[in-house]
């Protein structure tokens, strides 16, 4: 069957909504309106609005309710409708849900989702198109991670809120509306901290997540260059070992990253395979990344600032025939 | 601030000084705005865009009042200010659109907005976000004794967000000149006010800072003036900021993309009754000012004005690819 | 929640129904922050210590009224809640002495307090945070229908932050089983409150949330205690928050290293004769519920009991390094 | 002369209130009080409470203000307590200010800066004891510093205020009361994008940063291994070329970092050090963090917590002596 990301999404929350009477959802117009994506459908009217709450635009005060509600038992998904929305509120869950268990000494633990829709390409211009994944990576108590589509959507979601302590669930915005192959089964769930390798290749691996993950097939589909494709799906903690694996057997790594280089997760992950020994390394690591600017609106100029299948390609062909890593289209004359 | 002078904007603003110019701006927002929404389907306007049709005389009523100087945040409900403010309809059209000729040169996108030689900041897309920045703009003028105010314009639903608790108590204890305009449109996207907010008057929540309240008939464009012009003497003379309650409504959902379907039946029929173009029509009318011929006259230079732009704005460039890297950071030695 | 009954916490809770034993609690409290205060002195404390004393009946008065199973978020000034709700001497000062008897084993310091057995989470460090978390356990009681509460206590300088006005609104919308308390002792750090803030009482601020505001003497128990009892009421019937202003005061600095000389000459020496153990001691001997003899005998007891906690505390470990690692996630396996 | 950090930045902020009328500084208790850590000591009282303005507890308001004064022309020195506060505000600066000037095409500009204290080591628990420059390092538009004490807290916190852009200035706290032998001339800026190279050695480059900086210079005093010590200054954007030219030197780099692995700042330092090529390297990279947990309060567990001088020297000397990357602490048994 196929199913769009917004559906799964939708699907995964009326399942657990359904399995787990603790479970509740909180946010901005998800209740009588279905959500801002509409991927919260149908869902109050199903299970009333108590748990399946609309709230007043208050960021700081429906997360830290999450957060609040979580302690005591329930398992809250908040909806933030745009990541960015969360640079209102991050204290509750950098700051509060994050060292709840470690300060309590694990006898109080904080089982909250936040979802929210994250990731460019649909002309919001550049305070409604960010990533924002590291406002969270790395924070001890947090889990970050990222869907790539609708089968990972449900899995990583349903691990999510099944999860005892706070995930942070970043929906690539672009594939709410984005069809694919995904037979529901409510007992699928995607692991949490573990990275799948969705194409094979011998002369390069190429990490990715979320939205980019498709770029990367449709850059595989066209490059000369053998690329094996690993999703990350979970950006924080992330799997070292398939991704150690894989970067030993092509000898060669790129990441490919909707972030700009100094606050992508891709920094981490490269010196980590590299602190390994260079011996494997056929080539220097390159990172894919997006320019150090903000993302403009017009849609030509928004396509150049994202990363291509074609330019992924090229980089990557070119980093597998030289072994040299190219410039950033940045770097050169515009 | 580097800000070139441009004569244009700042006389479209001097002309609201004329009340038939006042009327004429209000049909043109209205018909700017109608403009963008077919935009929108004929597939030229990415991402969203934020209707104000209904809203029109708060937008020019506040223009009307302030100086060109005075500074004013608002919201990616943006286009009516920016227009009623100054700015031209083809470098909103032209923003809207993407193309160079917008006012940021199509880099902002509808939720952003400027009109800067008329003191529109970018306009503020993340909720509550430019109360405080309105706050930090009076505080200058206060420090550099310059006699400008700032005006922070944001919804209903805005005053349920921290940053509008913080910026009114930080202004009344620095008795900052600064006004906040709430236009009370009854709505904060699909949410009623009544869901949302546990009290019927946002401007009581005033109190709660020693600010005076005031409600006010955001229809009317006079009530709307009086109540700006009392608020902004205040302001210049050092008594501190007002918090205005606009009762508006728009005509339109929130964005392009909603029908509006949850409003109860009759709401949106009642307040067309109150359309502030209509009754500030009839008031010019009943007050001599204006006939019906120079009504029908305007509607149509405006329409024809409007189209112009667009059709200037649909021959207009897109920017060129170098913009992408441009203005990030003055100094671009210091850049990766 | 994973929380190990501990009946010695809840007995110290259920104890507070008697009068005397209220007093012996505040006495107590203040017997251990003068302990907390010297063991500075000596070195025994790192970081900040921050001290409630004079705010006693604040402590007791709700602790005694609320229920065990209540839930409790409060600030870095947390010893006197802490004591009051049921936590032991020894937890509270290991914990400030960062020792492994400590309430969280000596991993959260002075302004991380925590007594779960009683409902106190971990104490909120940063200004404001507790608030939310609060309505949000007052969210999951009245989802799970358990019949419990919750309580925000803060001080008055956090009625600026963003939370404090986010938190009442949303919990008056959603009539949330939440008692907002704000403990105000006329100073932020040291800011004196006619400073930061442009209105004299802080109750006032619920009227712009629907909420009933109450201004109750926080030096007098009993008056504390019948406005919590009252507030309490309502919220188990359904009937929503309320917002209480205790007045009160620090009589120490705002932490250990503050010699609060920034107050007006006086003000100590007038806010001492409203010191709340003397009032209710005087209370409880017009009572004829206790003599000057089981005042002294108290005062000897607890001294007594708070040395012994003390030496217990310098005596015990320091927490083992392995706790560095322990408790971040509860799956050590998705841990990289 | 001797002088302690909080009197080079009480020092830095009076010279700028002195020679530029439109400096002003805004924070918590900085007037009265002089500040928490007395870094504004007297200055109320020489510039009144207009220029020297005290707030009330509300972090988004006040920085938001600083963010629209600036854009009015002002030079607003914002202080944030503890960093941790900018979680209550963090929108202000990630998404107003850092975007304002793009979004205006130059025409407006936000010359503000947010000085905050930051880092460990003092007892004040896992909310009080973070560097946190990750919240904003890499985003387009805002510069994030960090001085190493007295002088270049001076040269910064100057070279920040005439800066036309935001700047991040993210203070050690554990520095305050540091005596640093520094002349304050008034002339002196350290300009920002640039490291300096504190100590020559030929063995390894250890980039470093804060707080960090001291422990390294204590850790080559002890290490066998010869060391290149770059302390970075500006943690964005980066000095590449002093960096690149020293790795190239000595083959050999390592970062010891106050942040943890998947969070700081060495993550893309390293990556791109090796993008440039993997010939000159005689060992793999290797990064010296925070474990992944919260800092533990008591006072020997936060020692351990913190990179010591010693365990710094005995992982580098493990690096240079084996031309092997040597493991975490927690990755061994506690
Ligand atoms: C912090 C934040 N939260 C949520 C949003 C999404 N959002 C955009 S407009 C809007 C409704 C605002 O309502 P109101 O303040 O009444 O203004 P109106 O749109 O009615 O003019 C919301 C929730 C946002 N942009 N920023
Ligand atoms: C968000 C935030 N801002 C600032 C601080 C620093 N700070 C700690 S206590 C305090 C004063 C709080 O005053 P009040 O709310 O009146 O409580 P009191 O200390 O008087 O009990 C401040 C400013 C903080 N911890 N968190
Ligand atoms: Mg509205
Ligand atoms: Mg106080």
């Amino acid at each position: 069957m196929k199913l769009r990301m917004r559906q799964a999404v939708q699907k995964a929350l009326d399942d657990s909504l359904a399995s787990d009477e603790n479970v509740i959802i909180l946010g901005e117009d998800i209740g009588a309106a279905g959500g801002a994506f509409k991927a919260t459908e149908g869902l109050m009217e199903k299970y009333g609005s108590l748990r399946v709450m609309d709230t007043p635009i208050s960021e700081m005060g429906f997360l830290g309710a999450g957060v609040g509600a979580a302690i005591m038992g329930l398992k809250p998904v908040v909806e933030m409708m745009f990541i960015e929305f969360v640079g209102v509120a991050l204290d509750q869950l950098t700051t509060q849900a994050a060292t709840m268990r470690y300060l309590s000494r694990g006898k109080f633990s904080v089982p909250l989702v936040m979802r929210a829709s994250a990731s460019a390409g649909q002309g919001f211009g550049c305070q409604h198109s960010q990533t924002l994944d590291h406002w969270f990576r790395g924070t001890p108590g947090l889990k970050v991670v990222m869907p790539s589509g609708s089968r990972s959507a449900y899995g990583l979601l349903r691990a999510a809120i099944e999860d005892p302590d706070p995930v942070i669930v970043l929906e690539p915005r672009i594939l709410y509306g984005v069809r694919e192959e995904f037979d529901v089964d409510e007992n699928y769930r995607q692991p949490l901290g573990k990275a799948e390798i969705i194409r094979n290749g011998e002369d390069v691996t190429l990490v990715t997540a979320g939205a980019m993950t498709s770029i990367a097939k449709a850059a595989a589909e066209i490059c000369p260059a053998k690329i094996e494709i690993i999703d990350l799906l979970s950006i924080w903690p992330w799997d070292s070992k398939t991704i150690f694996e894989s970067a030993r057997k092509t000898g060669r790594i790129v990441t490919l990253e909707e972030s700009q280089a100094a606050s992508g997760w891709g920094g981490d992950i490269i010196s980590k395979v590299l602190e390994q020994g260079l011996d494997f390394l056929k080539a220097p690591p390159h990172r894919i990344t997006l320019p150090d600017a903000p993302i403009p609106y017009n849609g030509k100029l928004e396509a150049k600032y994202l990363p291509s299948p074609n330019y992924v390609s090229k980089q990557i062909a070119a980093l597998v025939s030289t072994n040299v890593a190219p410039k950033n289209w940045w770097n050169e004359k515009l | 601030m580097n800000i070139k002078n441009e004569p244009e904007a700042v006389r479209r603003r001097e002309a609201l000084k004329d009340r038939i110019e006042q009327l004429r701006r209000m049909i043109e927002i209205r018909a700017v705005e109608e403009r963008i929404q077919a935009l929108f389907s004929e597939g030229h306007i990415r991402g969203s865009t934020h209707l104000a049709n209904g809203q029109e005389a708060v937008a020019v009523g506040i223009a009307k009042e302030i100086n060109f100087r005075d500074v004013v945040t608002c919201t990616y409900r943006g286009h009516s200010h920016a227009l009623a403010l100054g700015a031209s309809p083809e470098s909103i059209i032209g923003e809207i659109c993407g193309r160079s000729i917008g006012c940021a040169r199509g880099i902002g996108g509808s939720m952003h907005l400027m009109a800067p030689e008329v003191g529109l900041l970018p306009t503020f897309a993340i909720v509550g976000a430019g109360i405080p920045v309105a706050c930090g703009a009076a505080l200058a003028a206060k420090v550099k004794k310059t006699g400008a105010i700032a005006v922070a314009i944001f919804g209903d639903g805005a005053t349920n967000i921290g940053a509008f608790h913080e910026s009114l108590n930080f202004a009344s204890i620095k008795k900052l000149p600064v006004i906040f305009i709430c236009e009370n449109n009854l709505y904060g996207e699909y949410t009623p006010i009544q869901l949302s907010t546990p009290i019927e008057n946002i401007a009581i929540r005033g109190s709660s800072y020693g600010i005076e309240g005031r409600i006010v008939d955001g229809q009317d464009i006079d009530a709307v003036a009086t109540s700006i012009s009392d608020a902004a003497q205040k302001a210049r003379e050092g008594e501190g900021p007002t918090l205005l309650e606009m009762k508006t409504y728009r005509f339109s959902g929130h964005s392009r993309s909603d029908p509006a379907t949850y409003r109860p039946p009759g709401e949106l029929e009642n307040w067309l009754k109150k359309d502030p173009i209509k009754l500030f029509s009839s008031n010019l009318i009943k007050e001599n000012l204006a006939s019906l011929e120079l009504l029908e006259q305007i509607k149509i230079e405006v329409t024809r004005k409007v189209e112009k732009a667009t059709q200037k704005v649909l021959a207009s460039s897109e920017p060129l690819e170098s913009e992408i890297l441009n203005h990030v950071y003055e100094n671009a030695e210091t850049k990766l």
